[in-house]
């Protein structure tokens, strides 16, 4: 028996660029995009910089990919839930976060929002829509569906939403998600930043699919693959699936095709596993210095703007890391705080009984680790 | 609200019209809690596989959706990860969630996302965040349900900070600790004993009745042994003690422990320290079980005023069998015995 | 922006029937499908009678899905691994397990296999390559994935299947199974049996995909929907995605579209939720009787072998019930036999101490319960 | 065969030429019992996230698919779920699959799979079937990992029948219960402390010897106090017990348990009805670990022996910290205090 190919679903995905007829930000809104994705590459150096001289444990990057961020959030509302893997600090910033809070986040200070309960680069910024961050991978995916169906249930038009990479499509919960919206048409946007790799795993052995955007055909869920690195192509899809899914039209998966740049952390040697010549290309693409020339074009900004935007940008960064280096740890009363509302009895107890005898006490730490 | 109740729902009319004299089951005792909360807090949605249309395959959630509507009684796809995830993100964006996972058996593909997620946001968020929710699943033996649909999982959860474990034995207890449940900040999750579910019955207050979370209830007081139980062990117990009480003229306290985690260890302390002989009686197989964690408190708090070793009745250290689950379950017979040796050590 | 249909991955499912220019089983080979067709319906009435009258306390039926079962498993090799759910006991009856032994399962018996662990329906057949089944939906799909990566492994030619049902698409073990079969090009079918209900909820709110077999896609896994009421179309279709498999071209999902003419299982209430009118239509397909004609057309069969088949089908059944309920229950040591090869000592000792004092006992059974 | 091997790997180099004499870490020596298994064994497969083409994020599997190929070490996709399903299927079809889970604090997407799958095939299928494997994990706390890459989740599966639980303290019992573990006939679940991965060093033998499953071991004989520990808890027992026998003048046991399930109850007993004196120490939150349960056993098989309360020295009952870790993490000066706390009841 033979089949004929037209029997089956196949897969027909363009990608998505920039439409110079489609919806533009204000020229406001445009620096403000522009300054967001300097601040994250400025983020990024310094805070392998501290992680090189051990200042801090381990960070993540998010080079390269600042795009995926900031052309995303710029597109929402500030009221729309945000459910974010560990690389969207650009989320909370754009809404208002400052860098001294992102700072004390990574050193786990006494000033640190989650009382230096997670390692760097897990934030939580709870009123700014933008919830706390887990490891684990995927997770936070389903808690968009969920954050839809509430928004269903109250009979608003906000929308959730959720980050993730290449390789959480293959986890649970990236199923778990899209089949709970699909089957709701849930006002949720899931955002898979195709970054290429799994830590060392190529997208193009994490599936068999040929897009990752072909994985939502089969809920139902609307998907589109979007140039990554094109700021405004990201903007202007968002906007429109954001729409849609306010009218009520369901849920939609955009693949925001980019490149990363860094190692996947500060544990990682991506010598080990990079593809030969892939990297050039993609330098190539970097949507910073391609928004930057898009701006200057249009007259938006002017070369000696972006000078002084860098080294204002820069300073800002450096002065954030700097007071929360100086900041001291979080008390030993914080180590109980926050499991519960309120602190169980046994628990106290047995914090005090520490508190009585070791105060002090400390073990070396054996080093970096791959995490 | 009276006019719109499809007269042939059970527990609709239960609400309005029953008698508070006359005792109902505890599945009705937790129909009639869900009710009254959706009915009184609008945040409140309850979904789960099978619970709209059909109204839950033990009827726990017998007419809601005719009276609330799709959006808030909701039946979710076959994925307990998908609703589990789902009541974390509608309890961070501001609803009280109550899902249902339909046999604790199946809580396992959702076990990340409680586990992981759930029970650690407070505190990895350090207090940014949080996700109060309930979670039902029926539990525990007894029904003929073999491997699959038997199983006491309340220790993997009792083990993990951050998540309530709750348990309640009547059906009094089932509605007023499932009623703090819904009020409560954390996460709790609810275990309800299916052999308990249609029998016996027991007086329920109409009117919505909190019961605290946290303390443990006195089920009956005595001088010579304390025992430990929940949930379907309960009246294990008591039927073992009383008939034990006849036939030696012993005094045996009973204490049923409800709010499984936290754990109210001062009770458990005080009813140690009063009888000097501890038996725990638990479902689960033995090893690990929740009984042993009560157990190591003893033997670590209260171990001077013992006179006699602390004893488990509990499951054997296997799978949940079939054929003979009623030689593998807890039976009063056995608990006797195990009451006899540590009173006469 | 407005963004073309075209540039999404849509759905264009055929059903594919029976092709009269296909591959056909033999004569014998016909007979012996049908004779099992007819032992699956006689099976069920009887598995159902025993129950409603208490001497079983369980039962699931395949009353409606015969095809599904037949159908596939004839055009497997007997070392082709199955991983089943609860609704294939033609699998081992096809491969030459007796209709005693399951019997003695249903049962529980002492002769049960699986020394009355597991309730009615969850057979385990190693020697036949039909795995143990679980209760827990969707568990079972990887495990064809994980049995065909051991196939690669080996060298062998031998595929891996696995059955399961439409509401099993939504469980997360059918997402790991499609990713990593997918990815891998494992010689694995899954057989998605779509009898249009999980218990209560209807296909059509399981997922928002316009077709079950619209999933293969999004793994890279060739889908195909099929008449799974029309057994030949069911042998057909798995013959060739079988050897494309063999072949090392990769796994394939089959969508089998059929409808299950049973409540759920013993404890359940259809008339709750089933759509008004939908059984009819799916009456008049019955894969028996539409079997039958299509035999009885092709001289393959005369109606006085069909009746004198059905007396001989239905008296074999009812002898292998009769003996199974009167054999004793597994003795009490089968209760800790299995746990690990070998039984840890404590364990022995806590049964021995049972042994000593408590034998005789029973808790009575408070009756049936929705399993 | 050494002719294909790539000279950059490490650990290839290390098994044909190392000297015996000279210590190896414990990464190197799983890489070592790994590298042997799938040499002598065609029907071993090891993969995971990451294993292949970068030997492992701990390199615990570095050189083994240059050496071994694609189709026996194998990079999957980023599911655990998938990973151990695969495994089952592998096992049921006559494999020996060695699966790595990257972080402990990863195995609760296949939570599911392992508890539920692998850990009952044999018993529910009355030993028809069964799935022999080995899951190895890293776990444990002490490198700045913070909630996610810091748990020790052992007793989630010491309280589940039907799966072994191994865990190794030093870099020759790493690699010969390692051997042990492939040669299981029931899934073995081997957890690695990672904070023991790459130091102390520890001299192992070259040749396969593998080290029976089943027998703790016992780390030094004392009489005055027995203290139960496992993994990178050993060594923190060791330097509390040193101090303390120089400085008090007492003699204390030390058992490392090292196969956590089934449990070696005889030393346990043996030990305390000699010493009269219990201390667990664990890194995991103190309610339901795994020094609950020896603590349950002592209490009910021995104390009548007890000449003290059993204690437990353990991780606080919160989700693990980031910034306070050192504090959370039991340190041999509050293992120490607690010793003296028991010895001087
Ligand atoms: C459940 C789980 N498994 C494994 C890991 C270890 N891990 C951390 S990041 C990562 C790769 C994630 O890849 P992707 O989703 O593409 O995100 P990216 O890092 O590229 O942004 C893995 C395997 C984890 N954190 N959680
Ligand atoms: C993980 C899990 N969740 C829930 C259940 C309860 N349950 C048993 S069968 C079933 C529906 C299965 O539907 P489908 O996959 O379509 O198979 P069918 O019964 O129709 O053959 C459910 C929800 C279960 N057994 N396992
Ligand atoms: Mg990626
Ligand atoms: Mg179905």
């Amino acid at each position: 028996m033979t089949v004929s190919a037209s029997s089956q679903t196949q897969s027909t995905q363009a990608l998505i660029g920039f439409d110079p007829q489609g919806e533009m930000p204000s020229n406001e809104v445009l620096l403000k995009m522009y300054t967001l994705m300097l601040t994250l590459r400025f983020w990024d150096e310094r805070s392998l910089k501290l992680q090189r001289s051990g200042r801090i444990s381990f960070c993540v990057t998010t080079k390269g990919e600042e795009a995926t961020q900031v052309g995303t959030v710029a597109a929402l509302r500030a009221t729309d839930w945000v459910f974010p893997a560990y690389r969207q600090p650009g989320i909370p910033l754009w809404r208002g976060a400052n860098l001294e809070s992102l700072a004390h986040q990574i050193f786990g200070s006494a000033k640190d929002v989650s009382l230096g309960h997670q390692m760097p680069n897990h934030y939580s910024f709870h009123h700014l829509y933008y919830a706390s961050v887990s490891s684990v991978i995927g997770t936070q995916i389903v808690h968009a569906s969920g954050a839809a169906l509430a928004a269903q249930a109250k009979g608003t038009d906000d929308v959730a939403v959720t980050y993730f990479g290449d390789g959480s499509t293959s986890a649970n919960d990236f199923h778990s998600a899209l089949t709970v919206a699909g089957a709701k048409k849930a006002p949720a946007l899931f955002f898979c930043v195709n970054n290429h790799y799994a830590i060392s795993l190529h997208v193009s052995q994490q599936t068999g699919a040929k897009y990752l955007a072909d994985k939502g055909v089969g809920y139902g869920v609307k998907a589109l693959r979007v140039d990554g690195n094109d700021v405004l192509a990201v903007y202007q899809t968002t906007l429109a699936m954001a729409e849609r899914a306010r009218r009520g039209e369901g849920p939609a998966l955009l693949e925001l095709v980019t490149y990363r740049l860094n190692p996947h952390s500060s544990s990682d040697d991506d010598a080990r596993y990079r593809l030969k010549g892939e990297m050039d290309g993609w330098i190539d693409k970097d949507p910073i210095p391609r928004f930057e020339a898009f701006l200057l074009e249009k007259g938006v900004l002017s070369l000696p703007q972006v000078d002084a935007l860098k080294i204002q940008v820069e300073a800002d960064v450096l002065e954030a890391t700097k007071i929360a280096q100086e900041t001291p740890l979080p008390d030993w009363q914080t180590l109980i705080e926050g499991v519960y509302a309120e602190i169980p009895a046994t628990l106290q107890a047995d914090l005090d009984d520490l508190l009585a005898h070791e105060q002090g006490l400390s073990l070396p730490h054996p080093g970096a680790f791959p995490l | 609200m009276n006019a719109t109740m499809t007269p042939s729902s059970q527990m609709t009319s239960s609400l309005i019209e029953r008698n508070p004299e006359t005792p109902i089951t505890m599945v009705q005792a937790i129909n009639e809690a869900l009710f009254q909360a959706l009915e009184s807090n609008p945040n409140v949605i309850v979904f789960g596989e099978d619970v709209g249309i059909s109204g839950g395959v033990f009827r726990a959630t017998e007419g809601l959706q005719a009276q609330f509507g799709e959006a808030r009684v909701i039946d979710m796809p076959l994925t307990e990860a998908g609703i589990i995830g789902s009541a974390y993100g509608m309890a961070v964006a501001g609803m009280t969630p109550v899902a249902e996972i339909q046999f604790a058996d199946y809580i396992f593909p959702a076990f990340d996302q409680i586990v992981s997620e759930v029970a650690k946001l407070r505190y990895r968020s350090g207090g940014d965040c949080a996700c109060p929710m309930v979670i039902r699943t029926p539990y525990g033996g007894g029904i003929r349900g073999g491997t699959y649909h038997s199983q006491s999982p309340e220790a993997y959860f009792t083990q993990t900070p951050g998540i309530k474990v709750v348990i309640p034995s009547t059906p009094a207890d089932a509605k007023g600790l499932l009623l703090s449940a819904l009020q409560s900040p954390d996460p709790v999750l609810f275990m309800e004993p299916k052999r308990l579910y249609r029998s016996p019955k027991g007086l329920v207050p109409v009117d919505p009745t909190p019961i605290p979370l946290g303390p443990a209830r006195l089920v009956q007081a005595g001088k010579d042994l304390s025992v430990f139980c929940y949930g379907a062990m309960v009246d294990i117990c008591q039927a073992a003690a009383t008939k034990l009480q006849e036939s030696d003229g012993v005094s045996i306290e009973i204490i049923d422990l409800r709010t499984l985690s936290p754990i109210d260890e001062a009770s458990i302390l005080a009813s140690v320290r009063k009888t000097g002989r501890a038996l725990m009686v638990y479902e689960a197989p033995k090893t690990g079980g929740y009984g042993s964690e009560i157990s190591a408190i003893i033997a670590e708090k209260a171990v001077e005023y013992l006179k006699a070793p602390i004893k488990r009745v509990a499951g054997l250290d296997t799978p949940y069998p079939y054929s003979l689950e009623s030689v593998y379950m807890p039976h009063p017979v056995r608990v006797m015995r195990a009451m006899q040796e540590v009173l006469g050590f």
